[in-house]
């Protein structure tokens, strides 16, 4: 079981390494999803499967979702933006 | 000593995100990323070898398994996190739309509107 | 240590590892296959993990994420898909 | 119901009334007009301020315990909510109670297109610090402070037409979540080092087990994660970000207590858990280290500002400085001095920001150099605005005089014979930069913006909060005024205030107490020894040289250009050290997260530095 979870909090620190280090936001949006099921694994190795859970809704969906819808918006209003000059 | 670690370093690597960042959206993901750090911190300290979680499908006292259950504090203390998280996340999001809308810029280093 | 810990272990290091990898380089479509392999290693990892606790109340988690990760990588793919034939990231500044 | 009962249940309720009232109104605000949502608002934060009042009666006789629903702590764990109630505590709440109320009342006419959310955002603020002043333990300090973090950033982007407003909360937020998240991970080692939440508990654990390194960095991570509220350098830049933004009501809580609460977090977590702990040399030397050159920084900022909002946020921040110095001197007396300074800052702080507020709705700008003589017939603001000017300064008989003869003679007890003369240079320098403005705005003298007041940000840009200039004051906003400004003498003035203050921070310092009326259900205080403290004729010679010297400050800053030649030579050469000193507050958030990594390490460096 330690090395199990050994495994999964390195797994984490890389994933966290990855989504600081991915400067192109809707890119890191990705990464963000795959960190929070790196997260919901280690949680679920840490017997804590409640928390796994939220982790799994809050961290690996909604919160890259809402990142991605934000990317979305700035992204029009900067073209529109453009568009009046 | 491991886990400590790991959670300090998660939590230095979104303020070193955040430090270098060139987008303030990207400096937000970063900020999620470093509370993250806690909620490693928080059930790895609450976490014990052989233990299983804190569900009850009988009586604690029966079922024979009462002390070696993970702590139920740390538990809903990161649930707790994970929500707030959500939610200041999503905050500030709507924030860094609004400078764009405002700046029509997410750069932090061409938003010069609070120098000196 | 019994077998689930050793297949959940196989999993994450062969499995969410390359799928990481994947997801840290490249165009965003093979960040997109990266995600739509975490979601489908990650199922398995949750699942090996609950039987290695021999919990299967634990199995909802699995559940909930192969749900939601269907639908997520839809969602990505929807959002990406300018990006991904223009070859180039939104929100980039560039 | 005796009236011991009734005072533990009101307790639990000052904090839960607000966010029961704040929800019903996101509820049913759409159907209510604009009238009725400002009376709800101001009647609960005047009930709640009326409440705590009630209790700080009650506190002066024991302690209040409440737990919520009765979870009583069983063989030594626990896992209730508590609310401790002494007179610090409920002090403190007691100040953001009425200072909301102000706030809330002065907005009346203030804001136009306010609706609803505003004002459930200020109630759920008000809960917020209710709660962090009260908490019984550290989890829920962590809530709190989380409830009144993000009410405080979306309060600050209320004008969302502002683009500054926008930045400055995002700013805010950041830095301020980056600290409660450094306080989690505090937390967190603290729980796995003694496996409990409960102040009490922990310090009975604490002591038990002495200090390591688990503890010390616990300990040095929660601080941290308060002193980033609390404003200490080098994790200050926000507030001045958010202080130069926000509008202008909303100031007041920020500057009047919630910065406060922040060092009294520290303080709370240093006496009742860590004192029989943790070695009293480090965490001396720690918090005066910081406290001086918060002061420092924070006084040189404030003098070089003209935007008149920044000017009062750095001036805070020097203040925070001070405050660092008194309690981190870890004497009773200077405990209770800066207990009473805060009182009397946050008076005439809040008249401060509310002038500025008037200006602002009145002439569209709060640059002081743009302002310059406009303020001629605004007789009442200007005198309002030049007595806070001399009342920041220290001058007798404001609670901030009072405040500041305590914490002088506390300091010096604990053996900082220079504290004095560093408090006297704080105070001449930020009342000056304050009376500089009100001489420049309201009479109209002084020459025009040298080389450096020129580049400094220009408070052109902050956005008026009504359409059409307001020409008089209207009484809902002149009440508030004269009402804090009469408060911060008045409370000076109290025969045994002082002597009150004193006693309350002894028992603010007792751990024992408080570990026994929490765990035990002791809750008097027991014999105290006789305390006295108040005006000494030292004091106030030393508080009139304070104002003297802030009137040199101001008539330095207003023709300082006229100096001989010399003179100016001499002080030109200090420029290319102002001019870095204010290019580091850039109000880029990279620079911001990359100055806390750096304060956290030189906080861990004197942690354990060997004393």
């Amino acid at each position: 079981m330690n090395i199990l979870i050994t495994v999964a909090l390195t797994l984490v620190l890389a994933g966290a390494a990855v989504v600081v280090f991915t400067p192109v936001p809707s890119r890191q949006a990705v990464v963000l999803s795959v960190y929070g099921i790196l997260l919901a694994a280690l949680f679920m190795a840490l017997q804590a499967p409640d928390v796994a859970l939220s982790q799994v809704a809050v961290g690996a969906a909604v919160v890259p979702l809402i990142v991605m819808l934000a990317i979305r918006k700035i992204d029009s209003l900067r073209a529109a933006r453009r568009r009046q000059r | 000593m491991y886990p400590y670690v790991v959670a300090g370093a998660i939590l230095f690597l979104g303020v070193i995100g955040i430090a270098r960042s060139r987008n303030l959206v990207h400096a937000v993901v970063c900020l999620a990323v470093a509370q993250s750090g806690t909620y490693v911190l928080l059930l790895t300290v609450g976490y014990q070898r052989g233990a299983t979680a804190p569900i009850f499908q009988s009586a604690p006292e029966k079922a024979g398994y009462a002390a070696t259950l993970v702590d139920p504090v740390v538990q809903a203390l990161t649930l707790t996190d994970i929500v707030v998280s959500a939610t200041v996340t999503s905050m500030l999001l709507a924030l860094a739309v609004q400078i764009a809308k405002r700046h029509d810029t997410v750069d932090p280093d061409e938003l010069r509107s609070l120098r000196g | 240590m019994n077998a689930w810990i050793v297949a959940a272990i196989v999993l994450l290091v062969a499995g969410l590892g390359p799928a990481l990898l994947f997801c840290a380089r490249g165009s965003s479509a093979s960040r997109l296959v990266g995600l739509q392999l975490a979601g489908v290693v990650g199922v398995l990892v949750l699942v090996a993990i609950a039987e290695a606790a021999g919990q299967p109340m634990y199995l909802i988690v699995p559940l909930v994420l192969a749900t939601l990760s269907a639908t997520g990588t839809l969602v990505f793919t929807r959002t990406l898909h300018q990006d991904v034939r223009a070859g180039q990231g939104a929100g980039d500044d560039g | 119901m005796t009236h011991d009962q009734m005072a533990n249940a009101l307790l639990p309720a000052v904090v839960v009334a607000p966010i029961v009232v704040a929800c019903l109104l996101l509820a049913l605000g759409r159907r209510l007009d604009r009238p009725t949502i400002d009376v709800v608002a101001i009647a609960t934060s005047a009930a709640v301020a009326t409440a705590d009042g009630v209790l700080l009666s009650a506190a002066g006789n024991h302690r209040l315990v409440a737990w919520l629903g009765g979870w009583r702590p069983q063989h030594g764990a626990s896992v209730g909510i508590v609310f401790v109630g002494d007179q610090v505590g409920v002090g403190a709440a007691l100040v953001a109670g009425v200072l909301m109320t102000c706030a809330l009342a002065y907005s009346w006419r203030y804001f136009e297109n306010i609706h609803v959310n505003f004002h459930a955002l200020m109630l759920l603020f008000l809960a917020g610090l209710t709660g962090f002043s009260l908490s019984g333990d550290l989890f829920n300090m962590f809530v709190f402070f989380e409830l009144m973090g993000v009410a405080a950033y979306a309060l600050t982007a209320v004008k969302v037409e502002d683009p500054t407003a926008v930045h400055g909360a995002l700013n805010f937020g950041v830095i301020n979540s980056l600290g409660a998240y450094i306080s989690l991970m505090g937390i967190g080692m603290l729980y796995a080092a003694t496996g409990q939440l409960n102040l009490a508990l922990l310090s009975r654990a604490l002591t038990a087990r002495g200090p390591d390194v688990l503890v010390v960095v616990g300990f040095v991570a929660v601080a941290t994660g308060f002193l980033v509220k609390a404003a200490a350098v080098p994790f200050h830049f926000w507030l001045d970000d958010a202080h130069a933004v926000a509008p202008t009501p909303v100031c007041v809580l920020f500057s009047g207590i919630m910065v406060e609460l922040g060092l009294y977090g520290v303080a709370r977590l240093y006496w009742v858990a860590f004192s029989g702990t943790l070695e009293a040399g480090t965490i001396q030397r720690l918090f005066v280290v910081l406290g001086v050159v918060t002061a420092v920084v924070g006084s040189v900022m404030c003098l070089l500002q003209r935007h008149l909002k920044r000017l009062l946020a750095f001036s805070t921040i020097a203040h925070t400085g001070m405050f660092l110095i008194a309690v981190g001197s870890l004497n009773p007396v200077a405990t209770a001095g800066t207990a009473v300074y805060v009182v009397g800052h946050a008076a005439v702080k809040s008249v401060l920001f509310l002038c500025a507020g008037v200006l602002l709705n009145r002439f569209g700008s709060v640059d002081e150099f743009t302002l310059q003589g406009k303020g001629r017939d605004a007789r009442l603001t200007g005198i309002v605005f030049m007595l806070a000017g001399l009342g920041l300064a220290g001058m007798p008989p404001f609670a901030v005089g009072l405040g500041k003869v305590m914490a002088e003679e506390g300091v010096v007890r604990a053996g900082l014979w220079w504290g004095p003369v560093l408090f006297l240079l704080v105070a001449a320098a930020t009342g000056g930069a304050v009376l500089r403005v009100g001489a420049r705005v309201f009479l109209g003298i002084g020459r025009g913006p040298g080389a450096e007041e020129a580049g400094a940000m220009s408070g052109d840009e902050e956005k008026r909060e009504l359409a059409t200039g307001m020409t008089r004051l209207p009484v809902t906003m002149g009440i508030p005024l004269t009402a804090l400004l009469a408060a911060g003498a008045i409370v000076g003035l109290l025969p045994g205030f002082g002597d009150q203050a004193a006693l309350a921070a002894g028992r603010f310092a007792g751990r024992a107490g408080y570990v026994a009326a929490v765990l035990d259900g002791t809750t008097s205080y027991g014999a105290s020894p006789a305390a006295s403290a108040g005006w000494s004729v030292e004091g106030i010679v030393l508080c009139l040289a304070s104002v003297g010297a802030a009137a040199l400050v101001a008539l330095l800053g207003l023709y300082g250009t006229a100096l001989p030649r010399q003179i100016l030579a001499v002080l030109r050469t200090a420029r290319p050290a102002l001019h870095m000193m204010r290019s580091v507050h850039s109000g880029h958030i990279g620079d911001y997260a990359a100055w806390l990594l750096f304060g956290v390490g030189g906080i861990i460096v004197l942690a354990m530095l060997p004393p």
